[in-house]
């Protein structure tokens, strides 16, 4: 199975997804999801996500084939959010099915950490009425130094 | 030649607009666009492009010195500034 | 929320379980989730796993507390089947919710190394006709000594 | 007193049934409980449950040292070969 990579500008269900992706591969032992979803409960009113067509999605998909090419994958799934989303609202998801189940869990952590601090979003919150941009994270960095 | 400005994330905010169409006698090199920037916008958007972490792209292709481009008739010229990650 | 650790006699449908326990964690920021089914296409014609009644699902409860007292987690799910399972029918499902990223992938991995090299089930498998037990795995071993 | 033995797994396959009750007029200590399974199973049966890796279980709660068991009226005691994985 190819890679499916998508950059959307609605809202997704992020179960439906990740159901239709598995039931295309009964072949593989084990499927690994991230599912990265607006917080609630914390002040934030409302997240922006702003991309640039073709920067965004194209590296998106170089992304899934780094992945691919580092492992044994059966099927890979990034999807993503662009546009205004609500708290509670899904951000993200990542599926990665393989035959060895340490194969799906290291190829999703992996696009998650570059999908976080390299994909081209500029992301901004609203809180009180007021919107402000998010700065990138030292974490980031350090995530993705794991990878080597 | 004519060709286009696009400014991502916060330069967005900087600008005061998403984009900005450019005309001019002839080819723009990097100093030429920070120069048509400061006459057309207030000045922080000069001062905040002309920033290390601020990366460009022509057409959709990141350049990778920025002080090397030149911008040709009907060319997309992107401002980059870092991204949000987290 | 608390641990929602279940043993099922019955076929299940993950993305439903998911989909009502990300539902459930608006404030949790990701999702981490495994889903292990039985492998189509290399000759199983079935799966059965039995368990201890008195023991099983005790140890996995167990197992969900430790996860719990080791990450600090927003919800944990732990779903297992016991019985005869078909090819492409799920075995196991895991997920973890946490406000960080890091804390829901290496809770989700934890519970599955541990889940399947501790867990009291005997497994067996058809192939033509004829059931044959599955032995232990180097691999599982190897799998749960990451932890320490 | 009268207990349950159950076989979990391939030791099922090899008593050719899930469980057993087993009478007797007093509490049985492992090596009574070997015998016992001794004269009503196939040898197979005796010679796996002696294994190191086989544990055991009375009334849901592992052993320790299955050398020091004593099974009494109304217990169930379970026979426990090595986890599947993977």
């Amino acid at each position: 199975m190819g890679n499916d990579v998508r950059l959307l500008a609605a809202a997704f269900d992020p179960a439906a997804l990740l159901g239709a992706f598995t039931a295309e591969l009964p072949h593989a032992g084990g499927v690994v999801s991230f599912l990265g979803q607006v917080r609630a409960g914390e002040g934030v009113e409302a997240l922006e996500l702003r991309h640039y067509e073709p920067l965004t999605l194209p590296a998106m998909c170089d992304l899934a084939k780094r992945v691919r090419g580092r492992w044994d994958l059966d099927g890979l799934l990034i999807v993503h959010r662009s546009g205004t989303m609500m708290p509670g609202e899904p951000i993200v998801l990542v599926a990665a099915a393989a035959r060895h189940r340490r194969d799906a869990f290291a190829a999703a952590d992996y696009a998650m950490d570059h999908l976080k601090s390299e994909s081209w979003f500029w992301k901004r919150e609203r809180r009180d009425g007021q919107w402000h941009w998010i700065e990138p994270r030292e974490q980031d960095f350090e995530d993705i130094a794991r990878w080597g | 030649m004519r060709a286009k400005l696009v400014f991502l994330g916060r330069l967005e905010d900087v600008a005061g607009r998403a984009g900005e169409d450019i005309a001019a006698s002839a080819p723009l090199d990097w100093y030429d666009v920070i120069g048509w920037l400061g006459g057309h916008f207030p000045p922080e958007l000069a001062d905040a492009v002309v920033s290390e972490k601020v990366r460009v792209a022509i057409n959709g292709a990141l350049v990778a010195d920025k002080y090397e481009l030149v911008l040709a008739d009907g060319d997309e010229l992107a401002f980059l500034p870092p991204v949000s990650g987290g």
